[in-house]
């Protein structure tokens, strides 16, 4: 089995209506060591791209991943837009346009997405990002296609990692963004934009666990 | 909550429509994505001045559009950077052909967006060189940070690279003054109260009643420390000290002194921290030749204030005293 | 009590010296008694303009001092009154010969002791004129009060007797159109927050989270009613509907709309009541052709706005327009 | 008996100990129906005049009275500057030249500066204002000294009256000064300047019948 558009698109939409429903947890993840929007912003990407699906369903995994892209570049702002919307961008093109993704093909537009961000934010590993959360879910989901894992394994190997490594955030000391200002007083806390990654990742394995 | 508001998703829309009304003969409003423009943009082979940034720091950057300073400001969600499309729109409608200078404040959100909008300019073949100011002290310059914030010195970089381009200075030329403004500029915050984010509705932090934020960032970042309140004489040696250190600004030199509310800190209060800090200054044997008091770069309703120093010379004591004409800044 | 002071007694004169040192090319700061001159002043054959109450308003007066508005303005304590002796030196200083319009705003306080300025003055041969500014629609002017206060008519009336006084009216001509403007303008203002006065120490009301006050004076006197908190679009509304109730401003009429922050309201808040309050006015077809939006008359850190509409005709109007160049208000 | 300069400015100086010692009791009392400032205004008022007593001690009760006047009007600002130093200006000008007073001229000087205030302040009997206090204590002078008063006996008769009269600004609902701003809300509260003027009166009472 592999995943099409039409589940791709699934996957995003519980994406949004995850986003909705952790709004406020986000807020106030933020709120502690950022500026407090981070929740706000993802909510209000999210409602975009939904908005965005209702005009018109792309055909292929690739063009929904990057009409994500797109939407997120020019609706949320913050670190966070840039750098989600980087992510799906190099989804995309790593998605192509294939009809339908397999595990394998999952984990390398994963990977792509990850190294985005790394390229585009310049965090390390243990700089309390979403790195953190981001690189433990590509490992975890190319060790699950490397047996072969379907999508829906392949995502939720993916999650699992994801929510690991965004619980390590929390005795980190931040040296990249807003949160990185506090110094010492960072530690203690669970980075915000980590946890969207793991609450996205558990979203989309949801929709593909269902399928 | 209190503020006078409707949905606080539409704060920002709301904002700038009244702007729209209050200043129809200065400026032009674009709504989705959101810009301001000067009304008689684009100014033909003048370079364009164009900065941006999450809104709640008004007048900055929306107040400051206008003859003399930005040829467009880009507003973000409230403390929350725009996005490349909204800058990318602005650039086009307001460069006349002889390229635009991008004022960029360091945020890893701000630096991200108007890199991606830059890139998107140069596409169309618009030339863009990009200035990122980051002059907040409070935050140790290190490899272990995002790097210094920018704040105040933001306000006189506008001000100055804008009448550079007034003056005719090619981009390249803009760029350098922009660069020159950047390195000699220096400032510190403090906060007495927090702000509260209309989407979130809850004050950005708590602080107790005999309590102050030294070191402050305009998105209520916190500081350096935070401290037990103490006199102004104090409050003003906190914020000045960490200055002088950082940029030797030295006996004789000639600065200007920008002494700013962070919002909820009234004038009474303001000339009498400015007035501590001219004597401060003046016993240290730094020559304050031009000042700028006033809430300029603000952190919404926050009560608070800050210090930006900046070394002058010839040039930039010229174009600091070049006539200006906005909404906050006009002389 | 949350203050960037030293002692809460010296807060009036530690910011008129602050105040000197911003703007040494601008005005001229005396102390004791306390008052503010235009640097220039007297300028001779000019009729003077000098005005001045309590401190805590600020820029009010002190910020509108300079060419095109005020010769002087005389602050006294936090909302206290200054004394005849201060505006009397103020007006012996300022006088060019052709005779000074003292601007009172109606509180028992500010009449009685400029009152006791003027017989002062006028027993030195110095013509004096008095125009006693009463424009607070919230207060019911009735033989049951002190009659209405002076509020945020008292900028616009300062602004556009300073600049009769520049094109050279007599005493007699400003004092006439002062009259006018004072006939022609109403005001009303609200509060989300209470100030704090530095010498007492504690907020002037108490005000729950979820209360605002309708109808507040600049002292943080109690307005008509306390309510609920509400949306902009119906604060707009409170404020705006009394004010055309009580003086007919028709359909077709052209005004000047003056939305103030009392301090503590930031930009973003007053520029989206000031939309919502032309869209408000256009719909009963009243023409606003003149705006000012900003924190011009305030009360201390107080977080609130207030409205003020005056009624154009070609003279006001061209008065309005002409130049002013003062700390707070330069065009 | 009667008083000379050297106890009226006593009873001058003891007047700006108890206005000292109520400044916050008075802040308080303009706090809830007024601006705040009454006791700071007062207080601030008295030790100017206590400043220029150090200077130099005036020869005659007049003189000493005319030196609070003209004090309190530089210095006090508001509404009860101008009030209170009418007052007493007035009252200088009916003691003139004398040596000293006797309680028939205590209350003459007493009746002018009531007047005095009267005429500036045009507030009439239970408008809520300072006049409620000063009004029923010159009456109550008055009669004392027509029934052969000293000064000590006159002016603590006076000072009885004042707080009584004090007191019963405490139900009206103010129509003069920063309360009437109020309207029916300034009900309930004591003026503030009545207060002053009862709080002064027993002070000069005091020092009177100490001698
Ligand atoms: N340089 C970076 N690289 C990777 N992620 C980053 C970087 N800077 C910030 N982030 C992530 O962005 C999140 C904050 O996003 P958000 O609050 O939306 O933006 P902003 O910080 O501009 O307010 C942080 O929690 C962190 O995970
Ligand atoms: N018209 C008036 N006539 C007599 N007394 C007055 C009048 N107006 C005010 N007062 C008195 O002044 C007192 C207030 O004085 P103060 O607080 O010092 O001045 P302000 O009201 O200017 O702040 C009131 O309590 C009242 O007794
Ligand atoms: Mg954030
Ligand atoms: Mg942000
Ligand atoms: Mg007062
Ligand atoms: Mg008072």
């Amino acid at each position: 089995m592999s995943c099409t558009a039409r589940e791709v698109i699934a996957a995003v939409r519980r994406g949004a209506e995850v986003m909705s429903a952790h709004r406020d947890e986000l807020v106030e993840l933020d709120r502690a060591i950022g500026d407090g929007d981070h929740g706000e912003n993802m909510d209000r990407g999210f409602r975009a791209v939904v908005a965005q699906l209702e005009l018109a369903e792309p055909p292929t995994p690739g063009a929904v991943l990057k009409l994500v892209a797109t939407t997120l570049i020019s609706s949320v702002g913050g670190a966070s837009g840039p750098l989600f919307g980087t992510a799906f961008l190099r989804a995309a093109s790593t998605a192509g346009d294939a009809e339908s993704l397999d595990g394998t093909a999952l984990a390398a537009s994963l990977r792509a997405g990850v190294d985005g961000v790394v390229a585009r934010g310049k965090a390390e590993p243990e700089d309390k990002t979403m790195i953190d959360a981001l690189l433990p879910a590509v490992r975890a989901a190319e060790e699950s296609a490397g047996r072969g894992g379907e999508p829906a394994a392949t995502l939720s190997a993916a999650a699992e990692a994801a929510e690991v490594g965004a619980r390590s955030t929390v005795p980190l000391v931040a040296r990249k963004g807003r949160a990185s200002y506090l110094g010492d007083r960072s530690a203690g806390h669970l980075d915000p934009g980590a946890r969207s990654v793991a609450l996205l990742l558990a979203a989309f394995a949801d929709v593909e666990g269902a399928e | 909550m209190k503020k006078i508001i409707n949905a606080p998703a539409d704060v920002v829309t709301d904002a700038l429509r009244g702007m729209a009304a209050a200043h129809p003969d200065r400026l032009r409003v674009h709504l989705e994505p959101d810009f301001v423009t000067r009304v008689d943009a684009p100014v033909s082979d003048k370079v364009a001045v164009v900065s941006g940034g999450g809104s709640g720091h008004e007048p900055l950057h929306v107040g400051f559009v206008g003859s003399g300073m930005l040829d467009a400001a880009v507003p973000g969600a409230v403390f929350t950077s725009p996005t490349p499309d909204a800058v990318q729109a602005a650039v086009r409608e307001v460069d006349g052909g002889a390229g635009t200078l991008l004022v960029v404040k360091n945020y890893t959100g701000d630096v991200l967006n108007f890199e991606t909008a830059a890139e998107l300019a140069e596409a169309e073949d618009i030339g863009v060189r990009t200035v990122v100011v980051q002059d907040d002290v409070a935050v140790r310059d290190s490899t272990n940070t995002a790097g210094r914030r920018g704040v105040g010195g933001t306000v006189l970089l506008e001000k100055i690279v804008g009448a550079a381009a007034a003056r005719g200075h090619d981009l390249a030329s803009c760029h350098e003054i922009a660069e020159r403004v950047s390195a000699g500029v220096r400032s510190m915050g403090m906060a007495l109260t927090a702000p509260t984010v209309p989407h979130v509705g809850e004050p950005s932090f708590e602080l107790a009643d005999y309590e102050m934020e030294i070191g402050v960032g305009i998105h209520a970042e916190p500081g350096r420390e935070r401290v037990e309140l103490e006199s102004a004489d104090r409050i003003v040696r906190r914020l000045l000290e960490p200055i002088l250190e950082d940029l030797p600004f030295r006996e004789g030199d000639e600065v200007l002194l920008f002494t700013n509310s962070m919002g909820g800190t009234p004038p009474t209060e303001l000339y009498l921290a400015h007035g501590v800090a001219e004597r401060f200054l003046a016993e240290r044997g730094v020559r304050v030749t031009r000042r700028l008091v006033g809430p300029y770069i603000t952190s919404l309703e926050m009560q608070g204030m800050s210090f930006t120093l900046l070394k002058l010379d010839d040039e930039l004591r010229q174009l600091w005293d070049a006539p200006v004409s906005t909404p906050a800044l006009t002389w």
